[in-house]
């Protein structure tokens, strides 16, 4: 097991440096997704606009992979439309479940969690803001 | 049928099935006649090997540490689940809870859904072919909430009075608790049939599976159960373990029975929410090799195939019952045709312990006594019976000796009753 | 001291007792570094061995059948129970109970004996440093009877206020549920003088002993405590076992919790009467070979004697807290006297499981998360903690070896946090 | 496991032919002894005049083992002081449990249930209807 695979360079700059971190004002959602095993704890905020994440923002605190998760999904999902955004969801999801059948083009940064699907019980860490954007979709969709 | 099902394709053959299981190759086993299977199974080797894999190689506690062999302790858990929900049609794992036993399982509804939802002048039906441990919940739960029992009988030949079921079902009926087999007369209940009416007044029902999961093929779906409970220990797999199948919406419904590590979401001073389901209902540390073993279990049994072993079972019991029949003064309790591999009987006056002790002078273990189902022996007027019952490695030579051998202790009890 | 701890002379060289453990023996194992023994324990040969062998030669249920193999898994199952009376100290047998672990334990006391004897307007009295397991089932008690909990604080160091306890108990004081050993921060709480004061309040005392019946001498009688708890697993025994003993007067004032086959004396259509203690109390088939296997266990850890395991997890934790406070930015919560084996720390700015994956990689298993203790968390302001725990096949080399790569760790992410 | 060892004829011939079958009319003490684990059954009633028991008979139904010890004891106990019959329990059951520090002497006829020893499910038949004297006693005494 070589530590590296998992803490890639990407993982640890995001963690150090988090992009779009804090809340936003007049949020159309505000979601929290918590890791009940280990307490990590993620706070998301999106603006939407005529289906398209307009703007996003997280808070909260947990390890590296769950918070540099969160900043590299934010930076990927701004500008996108929701479908859009839940088939990254998918995705990503599938890569870091170790599942062959993802497609790598659409991965872009987020290829750096590849290396996650090597620690199971890290999985839950690189999902945590995931969940909670899929959580959110679904909020919106009512 | 789930994908789980169809997939495993029957690779061990049922005609020598007897070499996996290590117990009979013991030296002062060869000559042993097993005939307690209702009570508890014997394990194949198969599931031996994996409790004693996971305690030599990946040995930890589950779903919290992150380091590998407790991963790998984590996913083999889990995949039991999967494929314990495939091997009774279940179509979501987490519709698939781990207990002690049967036992637990009928406890865990008595408390978490039962004193909730059951009120005072609601009814709960329950069969007089039930185990006490299909009872005495029930009674907790009446005493607790004011329901009332009542109880459907069973004809001569140990059938339930499907008519009288009919009639005692109402709308005051809130839970149906029933059994598929007896474990004391063999008879199988139409569950479905029961299930389908039961629908109509809106009550829900429990399935008693103890006796039919390790026997025949079950599919919770089709049958469509709100409840399903059964026993490892009794389908090969390793003691203090089971299953609590509900559907999604009954478990939904249901308050978490046992409090502490791991069914929680989080936890403040005074209060505190819940994991998501199942681990919502599974507090503390598990039996976490015992439910790998019993995934183990259900993989043998899937590479045998449900079928195969009902229709070996049904073989052995038709010929024990044939052969029974021949021998005087010897009285079967429970039906001739459609039942399972437990025969319950009397020979000539001789107390079922008596024929036990001598049977077991003989290598041939039997049971005698009142097979918690107190109600049945209430019916037929006995404190007691004496029961055989059968499995897969079961053969005929063996009823042969058995025969046999309740003749000689006819002869030898005779002159004395 | 009791008969069986007297009579088991200590056999087995605690120096040399790794080799007893077959999990460091496999190849993928050899340079595992288990450090999550607060989690669950290794198990030894003997116990293995001792599981495998009810499977393979005496396989039976219990308590029933009148046939040789039947007789001898109940024997060996009450002698099982002798010898973990015998370990704590217990002056009868029937004093011991055995469920799946400290959680069912604790879960047992609640509704059989709390749910009948907490009133409203009644106090439980619990500290800050409890798991989970001895906080959400009272908080289960209190919402159902109107009683309120009280918490005892622990000071800097992790220790319980002891002034505060007193303060707080009162005649309104009907139960205190207290760890013997914090599975995060190690203190030691004096059940002893908690136990002497409740007396004076006339107050039942439960103590949770998880963490200490494997690594310190018990004896339950000195101690007057009404109930102990702790899981075999913890102690080098089966997954799915654990022990409640009480006090005889407890036990013949608590209800049976579960109900079904093996714990009744009779059973009518609407009511049932009871079978003796302890049996009242263990409903349906139990973990059998579990707890012959815990029996394996305690005869394992008599043969070191429990004094010596104490020795040798105080001088392992002890060299521990003396080389890990020689890294800079490397925090321990919790005292440094007066304490058991686990450790919890914090180094640097490292989240705790990132801490946990690098040591994984460097085969170390510790533990990272709450601990099924957020109240601890709380109160400390942390959202998890890395813990490290040792038991008897511990040593210092691997010690050092978890001290070198922690500081290779606080390397690794330096630049980055 | 030779079957004779158990079934003694002089078991046997109590089963066929229980010796104080029934129950006294104005007994002092009347008493059931019940084995939950198989449902034998055993009604004991006793007279009793300064001490000494001067009548005894029993009711029930089981197995060979407890309906011929019953029958052997109200032969053996009849006659007999309280403290005797007390006694004579204890040694029964230490020969019936296996252990070796009975007193042979004292047995006379129960000495055929020496067997019972090697069939510990079999010791609960056997003491059936002296536990029930066992209580009996202790009843009496307070
Ligand atoms: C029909 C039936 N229900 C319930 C049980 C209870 O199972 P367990 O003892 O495994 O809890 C049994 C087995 O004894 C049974 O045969
Ligand atoms: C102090 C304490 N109490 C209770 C428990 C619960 O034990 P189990 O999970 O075996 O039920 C644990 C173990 O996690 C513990 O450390």
């Amino acid at each position: 097991m070589d530590i590296d695979e998992l803490y890639q360079e990407i993982i640890l700059d995001h963690y150090k440096h988090p992009r779009n971190r804090g809340t936003l004002e007049n949020a159309d959602v505000k979601i929290t997704g918590k890791n009940p095993f280990c307490g990590d704890e993620i706070i998301l905020s999106l603006k939407l606009k005529d289906n398209i994440v307009t703007d996003v923002a997280f808070e909260g605190s947990g390890c590296a992979i769950s918070q540099a998760s969160a900043s590299v999904m934010t930076e990927q999902i701004k500008g996108k439309t929701l479908s859009e955004a839940r088939e990254l969801f998918q995705e990503f999801s599938k890569m870091v479940k170790g599942e062959i059948n993802y497609d790598p083009e659409k991965m872009d940064e987020l290829a750096a969690f590849k290396g996650v699907c090597e620690y199971p019980t890290r999985v839950k860490c690189a999902l945590l803001s995931w969940n909670a954007l899929k959580n959110a979709l679904e909020q919106k969709k009512e | 049928m789930s994908i789980t099902e169809a997939q495993i394709k029957p690779e061990i053959n049922i005609k020598d099935v007897r070499k996996y299981f290590p117990i009979f190759e013991m030296p002062e086993n060869r000559d042993l006649i097993y005939f307690d299977n209702a009570a508890t199974s014997q394990r194949p080797l198969q599931v031996i090997k994996t409790w004693d894999k996971f305690n030599r190689e990946y040995n930890a506690n589950t779903h919290r540490g992150a380091y590998r062999i407790a991963e790998k302790a984590t996913q083999e858990y889990e995949k039991a689940r999967d494929k314990v929900a495939g091997f009774i049609g279940a179509g979501l794992s987490n519709e698939i809870v781990f207990v002690r036993g049967a036992t637990e399982a009928i406890n865990f509804v008595a408390y978490g859904w039962a004193l909730k939802h059951v009120q005072a002048g609601d009814e709960i039906l329950l069969s007089e072919l039930e185990h006490h441990s299909n009872l005495v919940p029930w009674q907790m739960v009446a005493q607790k909430t004011g329901a009332k029992l009542k109880f459907i009988e069973f004809d001569e030949s140990g059938q339930l009075k499907m008519e009288q079921y009919f009639q005692l079902l109402s709308a005051k009926t809130r839970l149906v608790a029933i059994t598929q087999m007896s474990n004391v007369l063999g008879s199988i209940t139409d569950v479905k049939s029961i299930i389908n009416s039961a629908l109509q007044v809106n009550a829900r029902v429990l399935v008693d599976g103890a006796q039919t999961a390790p026997h025949m093929p079950v599919n919770v779906s089709n049958m469509d159960a709100d409840f399903y409970v059964f026993s490892g220990h009794k389908m090969l797999g390793p003691m203090g373990t089971g299953v609590l199948y509900a559907k999604r919406e009954r478990f939904e419904e249901m308050d978490p029975v046992f409090f502490g590590g791991s069914m929680i979401s989080d936890v403040d001073y005074n209060s505190s929410t819940w994991n998501d389901i199942p681990w919502k209902f599974e507090a503390g540390t598990q039996n976490i090799p015992g439910v790998i073993g019993l995934g183990a279990a259900v993989d043998f049994l899937q590479q045998i195939g449900p079928d195969s072993v009902r229709a070996h079972d049904q073989a052995l019991t038709d010929y024990a019952l044939e052969q029974m029949q021949l021998i005087g003064q010897l009285k079967i309790f429970g039906p001739l045709t459609n039942r399972g591999p437990v025969i319950s009987f009397s020979l000539a006056d001789i107390h079922p312990h008596d024929l036990a002790t001598f049977l077991d002078s003989h290598n041939i273990a039997i049971r005698a006594g009142h097979h918690c189902a107190k109600l049945i022996m209430k019916r037929l007027h006995v404190p007691a019976t004496a029961r055989t019952s059968f499995y897969l490695y079961n053969n005929k030579q063996e009823i042969d000796q058995f025969v046999i051998t309740l003749d000689k202790a006819k002869d030898y009890f005779s002159k004395w009753i």
